[in-house]
């Protein structure tokens, strides 16, 4: 018998850490949209706008919400530096050669960061007391980090539908030598939309660690990335909506599969649900390789 | 002659577009044909249909008498189909004996040779297209019109039964452009080949080559016959100009 | 492979000889400094990392993220292998074939199933695809408590058991690697085999354009699978050396490690892709620097006060992107644009 | 292109800088006639690179100093550390743990061995936690750096792959970290434990729970799967048993879980009496504010690790009250020479003698002024329980020197060492349990080593 708070419970979890899911995938499949490159180190990213937060907390006492500013500014920063000092000569080479590129500057960053931060695994404390949602009794801290989220989403919206850079970006997305054609300077273009993935992706670090508030190390991003590219599939590679509602999608079904695991005897469920969220992935790439949202 | 391929009714929609609207033709043994037709008439997406690389929605192809409509590329270029493309698709990286070579391996005789025989029919047929000389050079350095060739050469090593040419001498010199027919020519005596060439609008290969054209306009055979007739049909002139049906 | 024609081995051969002879210069090396044997055999273990990666990676051009689950298929095996002979009372050196036999069964099962699904994907989705595979297989064995779970597999007891302590002493650590070299070996000969056959062909025409590979007759599905089970299988033997005979415990944790199959990358993309040198070249770089600054500029870097450690990861990075970016065709790429003299272009292959 | 010839004249000015720097020192030690003893803390050490070593004869078993009045001879001590990677945390503070053992040995006149007297110098390398990185670093300690007595690295992963090669040439190692019981299974002769296995690391706080709350029943166990955790965790559910406790859950997480909610959620219905589990650093925390934060009220919370730590409570705040943890060693212990119980003999510095090289080595390599966790006291005690064994064993042949081993009993700053001659596990070290009460970390059982009563039930 399946204990219903227990269901419940899960949801109202489920829901909100995957609506931080949501908008921490968003950055990876923008720059994947538009520059058709899978970002493998976007965990290191996102562990950066971690450590904005829990510095700018605990050294200066700056709330939480506020570092989400500081963090974007890094973003941004960070996303032109590694274009044009390395992205910039690889947007037409090989996947190999991308998957690489990134992978070493997301060594490059946790590295520097653990040279300067120290390997251990710091947290902080930003205690709002707690709220009941469905009668589940949640951290206030973590809804206004969900409404973040949401409101940070809506901010990407704007950028991308409302202004005239967001049409630039949707038309490189659609063909490259058609927005070329039209005048289009795509390699601004693709410094503009890789800064503001990377953006996206510090921000989603700082709204992170303002829901976790703890086990910020340098080498928590990993598992960032590993859930993000399964999320980034699932909505289909490049749609960004898509990545935020199968980020949703995939923190419900991580908390629900739990449940369902609960009544076998003799495994480990929270450990099988990791195991099936990839096997989610392989059956979806097999049925919609282009994913739940792409056309 | 006995018949080598027929196409039935083909119809083929790309979202709203129909690119192909109920296509029947055929094509008799060793016979040298034309399929002439304006920009966007469906011809290439033809040669993609018999080719295999795209599915029909509708309708039947027939080789040597064996329903072919459902096999993979690769099963059908076993059987004796082989293409060029419009736009050289050379392997950059590969030398041009590779490329030929890699032709020969996977062509009508799969399985049947080895690497070092696809190798020596590469060297003869790089001699008879004349590319012999730059045998060792990577496909990619090649200027356009020597791609072409080696998509030719190419398309020849894989010893077809039927050779399907999409608009292989576009761009060349005329010079060039009947060296080539020449080869075509010889080609087809020598290995007995039935070949079909798409053409846009270089008229003169029409006449040097074809024993027989096709007119095609908006994804249907508007036309059939020996090549002096059909050009003269104010219907295929009135179709080149652009004017409607 | 059906009867392979005397042409093609005498091609192969004709290939891989310069390969070939780098690893016998290792063995030299290995037999005549003893203090450097493991050193040595680091560099082989990434070698044949590389080589049996190439394989795959290197000549389709497609990234296998989860390639590090077939040596952790191959290791298990060979465990399971060595624990059934030895508690069936088994004793002697048979378990040394049976096991690899195991490993290489088992690692070509895994291929054949993956390869069956993961190959129907292209680039970025075919790399994500791998990865789930890994990570999947991982958490599959840590969840449902199979193979000792998250504890994994201990075979030292039973190695001693089934050689005795002297036999496990020896096969641990020089026999172990003896037979890494012979794996190099086999290794290199079979992608000289491959490169010089009508699969090598196929597979380099797939990474050059695949849709043109299509059109043109090559069944590309069947080519890459049969590419990706020989890859993986040889993955499978190595891991059962170098993780379950060599290492003697098989831990999920290492064994399914990303970082290996990064490394394994990083070694083919350093040294140069689809070559037989390539991985040889790649493999003595990568350790080598790896080792020099961990061995040598740590130690420097220590005594002029700068105590941050793992710094050479930060050197590494750094050239890790120049490479990528100056060199994409890597070290034998980047000889072959610059030696002209025909005689040694022959010798690099 | 500018930019791809740029790049590749960086790429070979970096590996061009990285050689130079090689060859530069390599040219450093010839002249230098290094005079006096090696500085033992600053781990300095004869570089040699690949291309000099074929001539130089294989380094004999001890550096004899060839300058003024030779009578002092070094012995070198190796462990290949994991100084990155994920076991870095634990590294670090077992290198300097290491250095202030050796540093006070050292001070206190080395050790004499059949009438020599012996400096000890430590000798490490980063085996950056990667299993494939430590034989190569074993092999060279022991053939290059004359290295006979070995700390293991950190892990049963990385010992189970440094064991093999220290066995072929018949060098000492003694584990002290991270590694769990089933590696001292495996019929090894020359790798002995110091700290107390990690089946027993929840003896002592099951044992304090049993002594002061008799009717406390119901037990959960909420553990990272991993392969330290998870035998932590099975020893202790068969521990809590034989005790007569139930235990009424038993579940992990997986090794990098960032949300512990759904494992945690059951125990708000379930409300056990004790919950123990946890993993390392990052976790540990996770699963205390977790605890707090769904408002899961027991009687009793002891977590693995992550409490050991100073910051612990300054990133969780009042979510670590009350929290109990098994550790091996706290600075606030009494053990002292008085203290010596029957049958054991009292080696090495004394508690505040010990925190106080500590933090000499600390300051010294920049980590500020910080305390030592209990990762430190174990390599500092595995130093001195080598050191005595070789002045025990008055030899400096391995073999003896294990053999010495078998019959030593120490009482040390540590507490006390004593090894199972069969199978070197260590059976003498028992675990002792820490709380944090208001802020402060205090060790509340034994009752011989505690400074303060309990915090029983938790806040």
């Amino acid at each position: 018998m399946v204990d219903v708070g227990l269901v419940v419970a899960n949801l109202v979890y489920g829901l909100l850490i995957g609506i931080i899911y949501g908008i921490a995938t968003v950055g990876l499949n923008m720059i994947f949209g538009v520059l058709k490159i899978v970002n493998v180190g976007h965990g290191a990213f996102i562990m950066v706008g971690a450590y904005v937060t829990l510095l700018l907390f605990t050294l200066a006492g700056v709330t939480p919400p506020l570092t989400i500013v500081a963090s974007m500014a890094v973003g941004i920063g960070l996303g032109l530096l590694f274009y044009y000092l390395v992205i910039k000569y690889l947007v037409d080479a090989p996947e190999l050669a991308t998957l690489l590129a990134t992978f070493a500057i997301g060594v490059l960053l946790q590295e520097i960061v653990k040279a300067f931060m120290g390997a251990d695994s710091r947290g902080f404390t930003w205690n709002l007391g707690n709220i009941e949602i469905a009668g589940v009794s949640v951290a206030l801290s973590k809804v206004i980090a969900a409404i973040l989220s949401i409101a940070l989403l809506g901010f990407l919206y704007l950028v991308i539908y409302r202004t005239k850079l967001g049409l630039a970006i949707r038309a490189v997305v659609q063909d490259k030598e058609g927005a070329m054609v039209v005048g289009v300077d795509v390699d601004r273009i693709y410094a503009i939309s890789f800064a503001l993935g990377i953006m996206v992706t510090v921000a989603s670090g700082s709204i992170l660690a303002m829901y976790l508030q703890s086990g910020i190390h340098p080498y928590m991003g990993e598992i960032y990335t590993l859930k993000g590219f399964v999320i980034a599939v699932m909505a289909g590679l490049g749609s960004i909506p898509g990545a935020f509602i199968a980020g949703i999608l995939f923190g419900l079904f991580e908390n629900l599969s739990y449940v369902a695991l609960q009544s076998i005897e003799g495994i480990q469920p929270l450990v099988l649900t990791r195991s099936i969220a990839f096997l989610l992935l392989l059956i979806i790439l097999l049925v919609k390789p282009s994913g739940l949202f792409q056309r | 002659m006995a018949e080598l391929l027929r196409v039935e009714g083909v119809v083929k929609r790309f979202g709203g577009i129909t690119a192909l609207d109920g296509v029947s033709l055929s094509i008799e043994q060793g016979e040298l044909m034309a399929i002439i037709g304006p920009n966007g008439s469906g011809k290439t997406t033809l040669f993609n249909v018999i080719n295999g690389v795209l599915k029909p929605d509708a309708g039947k192809i027939v080789f040597e008498g064996r329903d072919i409509t459902g096999l993979p590329p690769y099963k059908r270029v076993a059987l004796g189909i082989a293409r060029t493309f419009q736009i050289p698709k050379p392997w950059p990286n590969l030398t041009v004996r590779e490329n030929v070579a890699i032709g020969a391996l996977f062509g009508s005789m799969q399985g049947r040779i080895g690497a070092r025989e696809a190798l020596e029919i590469a060297d003869e047929i790089l001699e008879i297209v004349g590319l012999s000389g730059k045998a060792e050079v990577e496909a990619g350095k090649l200027t356009v019109p020597e791609k072409k060739v080696l998509e030719l050469a190419r398309a020849i090593a894989m010893r077809p039964k039927l050779l399907m040419l999409d608009e292989v001498v576009a761009g060349m010199s005329p010079k060039d452009a009947d060296r080539i027919v020449d080869v075509v020519k010889k080609i087809r005596d020598e290995y007995n080949i039935s070949v079909v060439s798409l053409v846009e609008h270089v008229m003169r290969v029409v006449t040097k080559f074809a024993e027989r054209v096709v007119v095609m306009h908006q994804g249907r055979v508007i036309r059939e016959g020996p090549p002096e007739e059909v050009l003269r049909d104010p219907l295929v002139q009135r179709v080149y100009l652009g004017g409607a049906l | 492979m059906p009867g392979v024609d005397p042409w093609v081995l005498r091609e192969a051969l004709r290939r891989s000889a310069p390969t070939l002879v780098f690893y016998l210069v290792l063995l030299a090396l290995y037999l005549a400094m003893p203090q450097y044997s493991q050193f040595i055999a680091m560099i082989l273990f990434y070698a044949i990392l590389g080589q049996a990666f190439n394989i795959f990676m290197g000549m389709t051009g497609y990234v296998d993220f989860g390639y590090v689950a077939f040596l952790a298929s191959g290791a298990y095996a060979f465990s399971l292998a060595a624990i059934a002979l030895s508690e069936a009372g088994v004793t002697g050196w048979i378990f040394i074939p049976v096991g690899l036999a195991f490993a290489a069964i088992v690692a070509a099962t895994l291929a054949s199933i993956v390869g069956a699904i993961a190959l129907r994907l292209r680039g970025a989705y075919f790399a994500i695809a791998t990865i789930g595979v890994n990570e999947g297989l991982r958490y599959f064995v840590e969840g449902a408590n199979l193979l000792g779970g998250s504890i994994g597999l201990y075979i030292v007891k039973n190695l001693k058991a089934l050689v005795g302590k002297e036999g496990y002493q020896l096969a641990a650590t020089l026999l172990a690697d003896l037979l890494m070299f012979l794996l190099a070996a086999v290794t290199v000969l079979v992608t000289g085999i491959i490169l010089s056959s009508r699969l090598g062909y196929a597979l380099q025409a797939i990474r050059e354009d695949e849709d043109a590979a299509r059109a043109l007759g090559i069944n590309v599905t069947k080519y890459k699978v049969t590419a990706f089970i020989i890859s993986g299988m040889l993955g499978g033997m190595l891991g059962a050396l170098n993780w379950a005979l060599k290492g003697g415990v098989v831990e999920p944790a290492h064994v399914f490690m990303i970082h290996y199959t990064v490394e394994a990358i990083v070694i083919v993309m350093l040294g140069g892709a689809g070559t037989l040198l390539g991985p040889v070249f790649g493999a003595m770089t990568y350790i080598g620097l790896n080792y020099v600054s961990n061995v040598y500029i740590a130690p420097i870097l220590e005594s002029m006060g700068i105590k941050a450690t793992g710094l050479h990861l930060i050197i590494l990075a750094p050239i890790l992107l120049a490479i990528i970016i100056a060199a994409p065709n890597g070290i034998v790429g980047l000889l072959k644009e610059r030696i002209k003299n025909p005689r040694i272009r022959s010798f690099i292959t | 292109m500018a930019g791809k010839n740029l790049y590749l004249g960086v790429g070979i000015l970096i590996i061009i800088i990285l050689l130079a720097g090689v060859f530069m020192m390599q040219g450093g030690e010839e002249q230098a006639t290094q005079t006096g003893e090696t500085t033992p803390a600053a781990g300095q050490t004869q570089e040699q690179t690949q291309a000099q070593e074929t001539q130089q004869e294989a380094k004999t078993e001890t550096q004899t100093e060839a300058q003024a009045g030779g009578e002092v001879e070094t012995l070198v001590i190796g462990a290949p550390l994991s100084l990155s990677g994920k076991y870095a945390k634990e590294g670090e503070m077992s290198l300097m743990g290491a250095l202030a053992a050796v540093k006070w040995i050292n001070d206190n006149g080395g050790i004499t061995v059949n009438g020599k007297k012996y400096m000890l110098e430590f000798k490490y390398y980063d085996d950056e936690s990667n299993p494939d990185r430590v034989t190569s670093i074993v092999e060279r300690l022991i053939t290059q750096d004359g290295v006979k007595f070995l700390l293991a690295p950190y892990s049963s992963g990385l010992t189970a792959k440094a064991a093999p090669v220290a066995e072929r040439y018949g060098a000492l190692m003694l584990s002290h970290g991270g590694a769990s019981d089933k590696i001292f299974q495996q019929g090894y002769d020359y790798l002995v434990q110091i700290l107390t296995p990690a089946s027993r690391y929840f003896t002592s706080v099951l044992d304090m729970v049993k002594a002061i709350d008799p009717q406390a029943k119901t037990v959960a166990i909420v553990y990272k799967e991993n392969e330290f955790s998870r035998t932590v965790a099975e020893g202790a559910k068969a521990y809590a048993e034989k005790l007569g406790f139930e235990v009424v859950y038993f579940q992990s997480y997986p090794a990098d879980a960032q949300d512990l909610t759904p494992v945690l959620q059951p125990l708000k219905d379930l409300q056990p009496d004790v919950i123990i589990g946890g993993g390392h650093f990052a976790d540990g925390q996770l699963l205390a504010r977790q605890i707090n934060e769904l408002g899961i009220k027991a009687k009793l919370v002891g977590i693995l690790v992550a409490p050991a730590l100073p910051d612990f409570y300054k990133n969780l705040g009042e979510a670590a009250e009350g929290i109990v943890y098994p550790s091996q060693w706290e600075p606030g212990v009494t053990f002292s020479p008085e203290t010596t119980p029957q049958g054991y003999e009292w080696y090495g510095p004394t508690v505040e003698e010990f925190i106080k090289y500590f933090k000499e080595v600390a300051k010294e390599r920049g980590k500020g002024d910080i305390m030592p966790s209990y990762h430190a006291a174990d390599a500092a005690a595995a130093i001195l329980f080598l050191a005595k064994a070789i002045e025990q064993a008055n030899s400096l042949n391995p073999d003896d020197v294990r053999q010495a081993m078998n019959d030593l009993a120490l009482f040390t700053f540590y507490g006390k060492l004593k090894i199972d001659p069969e199978t070197g596990l260590q059976i003498g070290h028992d675990m002792i349990v820490g709380q944090w009460q208001n802020g402060k970390k205090v060790i509340v059982w034994p009752k011989e080593a505690a400074q303060a009563e309990p915090l029983y039930p938790k806040p």
